[in-house]
């Protein structure tokens, strides 16, 4: 409908004036709820983020817990209002997808053994949908567990990398994914040096998609750091409040 | 098919005889007087790809509305009108009880509320939202999303609906060819036409005592619930009886006059951010700070 | 789509020729049914309305029992033929809510810590739709109660006052709801003086909403009255039989 | 998935006996013979705002049928003509078992047989239903209520459905405008057009007994059941068997001869009904007395 | 929209050259599956269908077992691509009433009560679609139920009659179902003579319908026999390999 | 909500040991060396009623895919292109795990991994589906059917629908009149267009262990899975990395590699059957013999 934007610039700075492995604008913070053991916002540029955590608790129906471990159970969702176009309130497929792989990158660091028949619930609202939602999603579900004090073997902070008018870019914007030529959300657990959560949307050689693993890595650790920083903060906070 | 609430909180007995004993003594558990409400925290714009959007925080109740416009077809009996949808979501996030699914029966209720109270005052002027009559028009969602429950859900999910509603600006219309109609939705024009604004008040009646805007741990307690719509011309526009229990017609009338006191009070909170625009205009992380 | 109809005529009376404040020709008769363990029939004018009551019976599953009452479980429903255009079969979000409305105020009559772990049913369908079906239907889940043998601290009577043509009147039919300015639906269990059902669709001053409830108070007490007549006369029945 | 019925009403295994030790005498649990059927009671216009209605009592078996027009599409395969849509609801109203929801297994059964009896022998004049060929066409809704059940849904709901559609009229169409018609329910112009009148009967099997209209306590014991349509002609316009039994060949030759027996039965009924509609006429009050 | 064809043609044979009382070439093969407890795949000319049975096997939840026998579960099924318009893959009412139809056929001739508590499961897929799908997939429950080692009083042969162009014709294919007069399929147990499944869609007379289930019973014994036939050779095949 | 399974067959724990004690070995629990596939058999036009379909047997493993053309309009943001949709179900009859029911998060996964690795690298010509533009275009609906689960469905499934789309024709139009168009799907015309073929490498990863083609039993006691599309050029067209485990970012590339390489086998197997689609086309009749 539209005409596609010029993604990277005579400059070589992309169509938001960043460079190709510069981040958005990132915002976080933890305890930002009444209700929830544990809860974050995280915004990255234009998309914003809410992640509420509710657990250890018990299991309804109790037949469905597991006697050595806790259940992790995860839902992603978008607010109607979050799209440009308005979204229709019920789990779409891409949000059932999205809810299962952000389930199994937390499951890889929640030592869930700790807590058998018992739920972990995590429940992820986009309010803003600005591209990113998964990863942005994902880091505050991470700092949500924290922040609940549910313990992990490390953070997971989430960002994706885009080819976008043959360039490899750092955190991909919604414009960029969507006339941008491929789009690889990756999880990175930076302590331990895991990638907790992969997918590839689009079409990249072997060489730019072991470029874009690096590339990744490098955003999320980024990311990582700041993570601790607001998580510390709380700590000190509620260290001097005490 | 609805059923007794079997999943709600447990209050403990113990608890339960402490609000009373307040009661009696004049006091409420959280300190406030019997008529008056918890702070009130009000912010518009918060999500700005909305075509409207607010968020209002009530104590510890967090509500967010956005509103979104889409081009539909009008109601086969309303060709010169758009068309209003109020939806309310409790998403699981915003209290430990709730479940994923679609709307059960109290966030049905608290929508199909908030949408009488502003579809008989005619708060919208849905008259303005015809593209083409009796073809296409605007369709205008209002979708109040609840993300922290301690509370008088519909109070705040009534005056962060006005407040969407009087934040959303219409979309640009590119082109229109017969049927065929594109908008920018980048571009926003004039704004959505508001023809009165509507705020709620909700009271709680335990024993003989009348409780303004009750808190969830006293909801929990309550004989019954009332909520009355007020537009800014001090009437009445829309009720609400909830609860488990009746309620004598004689106190009727003291809780129609009370509700219509506090909604002087509410419309004022609510013009203070009309027509302050921009000092209400938060963005989400400056408001979750 | 069909232009507005002269709702108040300069004699004063309304467009079927009642005064402001005269009911509908009602008709109510219950035991209507042979498997229902309580049933009724009522008629407010063209609104005709079935109820039945199951119950008290076990709940099933068994865990959503309560240890120290009986739930009540209420559907409010309309038959597919009931309204102009058919109704879709699936209970809409105003069905919805409507049942939980009549339930609260069935739940304020009935002495429901007499049955715990039990569940008591209330069916309510709607035949014909012309005005009142609410209030119609909580009339006859009343009677459906009394007839099933449950105790109940009172009988409640439901009735709609509405604002037409700048007039309160009483018990609205279709054609004034969809034309006048408001509608007040009551539910008043007479002999306790208590209000377990109000709603207001519409627009009311102070002044008109008190007289509104005056006005419905009027009319569901005679409705209350043959309410009364109508089980008493059940009863003198069976006691012939007998 | 169809999936063995758990929850029916348990037949005590002595009740079983009774039932079956009566039947060696030739008798049935409520004094009639093998191939009678309970007294039929059957109205029509008994909700006089749906286009059609009707409602017959069998025994203390109960069950509605209401119809309605709309104006709607046709099948694309079939531009010249009305669509008919059989529906059948077994509210909870009507049974200690039944329990909330979209129609079961056995619903869906019950109508799409009472649809495949009309639907076949074009019972209805489907042809005249055709407002703008290929375009617009009256939809026939044929909704089957079910209020009371005893046993033997079928039958009723076959008579009161082929009553509700005798006493349907069309409503009046005010205006075409391109696709646009405009009809006004309240003046209802000519009747449905009926080709043939059909009947169903329904046969209970249990041992070597065949048992002609069975109540539901006789059902719950059956070895299985087989309902038969009968046109006005006497023929054979529809047959499902059910139950969890099977039925030997030779005396199928049987079954059919005693259905098109009683069928004629039926249709004596169903004549005197429609030759007597003013008579037959009656309200839901009068009947419900 | 398409004209309807000639179904009986000058000569007597039927618009794809059978006689009225002439099977389609029909195949039929066990144990095809390698996980179903029992499996079969059978073929009636252009329709195919597969049967997969697991049990008897444990109920979940629990409480829905029986205590004096197995459940039978059954679901007759449609592949979307099955049809010549595809096919939504929701569940219609039209495979609603199917599944039950087959199943109360199969409980008539399963011995259930060896197996108090457990539940016997057969799914049958429709992989394409060219009349008499419900009857090709009795036929297919029927071998896999006996592949899976199921006790039973007999096996059944589906196949349904038609009347096309005033004839009465065995195994009627898609487009006499689609344009002729009458379509009644029948399950018949052939050794203990019992017919487990009847309908009629369509019109006949008292005689047409008499000479129909002689038809009917005819084409059964016939593919009752492959049937046998067919677990027969299979025996053999696993005798030899032991 | 995506919950942890727990119905998932249960490996005892001493097939855990064994399975990874036999890796330590080098060896794989059916033989296989860990870069080998299973044996594929596939097969096209296996229903030569659908518009195109294909049958894979990946060892025990069996895939179908049915592809249909239907007649819709296309998607507003694209009027010059036909629609491609992907479907997945695993029907209950091809495991003792599958319930009936829509989709779950698996087959979702399945299908929406496949989905994109056919719509990044644009392996169907949709441009190509045009019948009226921005109105009418063909919809392709590719519907991979689970037959048998014996592991890595996802590569099967890649496999059967990259097949079926090649072994797709378009139906005859007969007529165009407006917006009203018949089509005769006994006629079928020109194949339709493929620009590119897509195949998916599935890599299993427990301890320190890669195995290419995953069996169920390993699947269930995999760290972790990662499905890598690969098109024809070995571009990666896609990638889903599952399970409850992280992987080192170093593996990574051993991991990509591995799947480069096993990419161009697949290729060669699809390449076998689309140049003897002859000798590749068989009956279901012949395939379960």
């Amino acid at each position: 409908m539209f005409e596609k934007p010029v993604l990277i610039r005579e400059d070589g700075l992309r169509h938001d004036g960043r460079r190709p492995d510069e981040l958005r604008p990132i915002k976080m913070e933890v305890g930002v709820l009444y209700n929830a053991d544990g809860s974050a916002y995280v915004e990255y540029g234009g998309t914003k983020v809410l992640a509420a955590v509710y657990g250890p608790r018990e299991v309804h129906p109790r037949h469905l817990a597991l006697p050595d471990r806790a259940l992790i159970r995860c839902r992603y969702h978008m607010a109607p209002f979050s799209t440009s176009d308005r979204k229709s309130p019920a789990p779409s497929r891409r949000e059932i997808e999205l809810s299962k792989v952000i389930r199994e990158a937390l499951e890889s660091l929640v030592f869930t053994d700790l807590y058998p028949r018992t739920t972990i619930d995590v429940f992820i609202e986009v309010l803003q949908a600005d591209g990113g939602t998964r990863t942005a999603g994902l880091t505050a579900a991470s700092l949500a567990l924290a922040d609940a004090g549910v313990p992990m073997r490390d953070l997971v902070a989430g960002v994706a990398v885009g080819k976008v008018g043959g360039v490899l870019v750092l955190d991909i914007d919604e414009v960029e994914d969507e006339f941008g030529e491929a789009d690889m959300p990756i999880g990175y657990a930076a302590s331990i040096d895991e990638i907790v959560l992969l997918q590839l949307n689009g079409v990249l050689t072997r060489e730019e998609f072991i470029e874009g693993i690096r590339l990744a890595k490098k955003g999320a650790e980024t990311i990582y750091k700041m993570m601790k920083e607001t998580l510390h903060r709380k700590y000190l906070k509620v260290l001097e409040e005490v | 098919m609805s059923i007794t609430p079997t999943k709600q909180p447990v209050i403990p007995r113990i608890k339960k005889e402490t609000i009373r004993k307040l009661l009696r003594r004049g006091e409420r558990i959280d300190g406030r007087r019997f008529e008056e409400y918890r702070p009130i925290k009000a912010y518009i714009n918060v999500v700005p790809k909305a075509e409207g959007s607010a968020l209002v925080r009530l104590g510890n109740t967090i509500v967010m509305t956005g509103v979104k416009l889409e081009v539909g077809t009008p109601f086969p009996d309303r060709p010169g009108e758009g068309v209003l949808q109020v939806n309310a979501e409790f998403v699981p996030l915003a209290s430990p009880t709730f479940e994923p699914g679609p709307p059960d029966e109290f966030a049905i209720e608290a929508a199909r509320v908030v949408d009488r109270c502003l579809r008989e005052p005619k708060a919208v002027k849905l008259d303005e939202l015809v593209i083409i009559p009796g073809k296409k028009v605007w369709l205008v969602f209002n979708d109040i999303y609840l993300l922290d429950h301690d509370g008088n859900i519909i109070d705040a999910g009534m005056m962060s609906s006005m407040l969407a509603l009087n934040n959303a600006r219409i979309p640009s219309i590119v082109s229109i060819e017969g049927d065929n109609i594109v908008i920018d939705k980048k571009v926003k024009e004039k704004p959505l036409g508001i023809n009165v604004n509507v705020v709620a008040v909700t009271i709680g009646l335990i024993d003989e005592y009348i409780l303004v805007d009750p808190t969830l741990e006293e909801e929990l307690v309550l004989d019954s619930k009332i909520t009355i719509g007020i537009d800014e011309n001090n009437r009445v526009v829309g009720i609400q009886k909830t609860g488990m229990r009746g309620i004598k017609p004689s106190t009727l009338e003291n809780i129609v006059d009370i509700a219509l006191k506090k909604g002087v009070e509410l419309h004022r909170v609510l013009g203070e951010v009309l027509n302050n625009p921009q000092q209400y205009s938060k963005t989400l992380a400056e408001i979750m700070k």
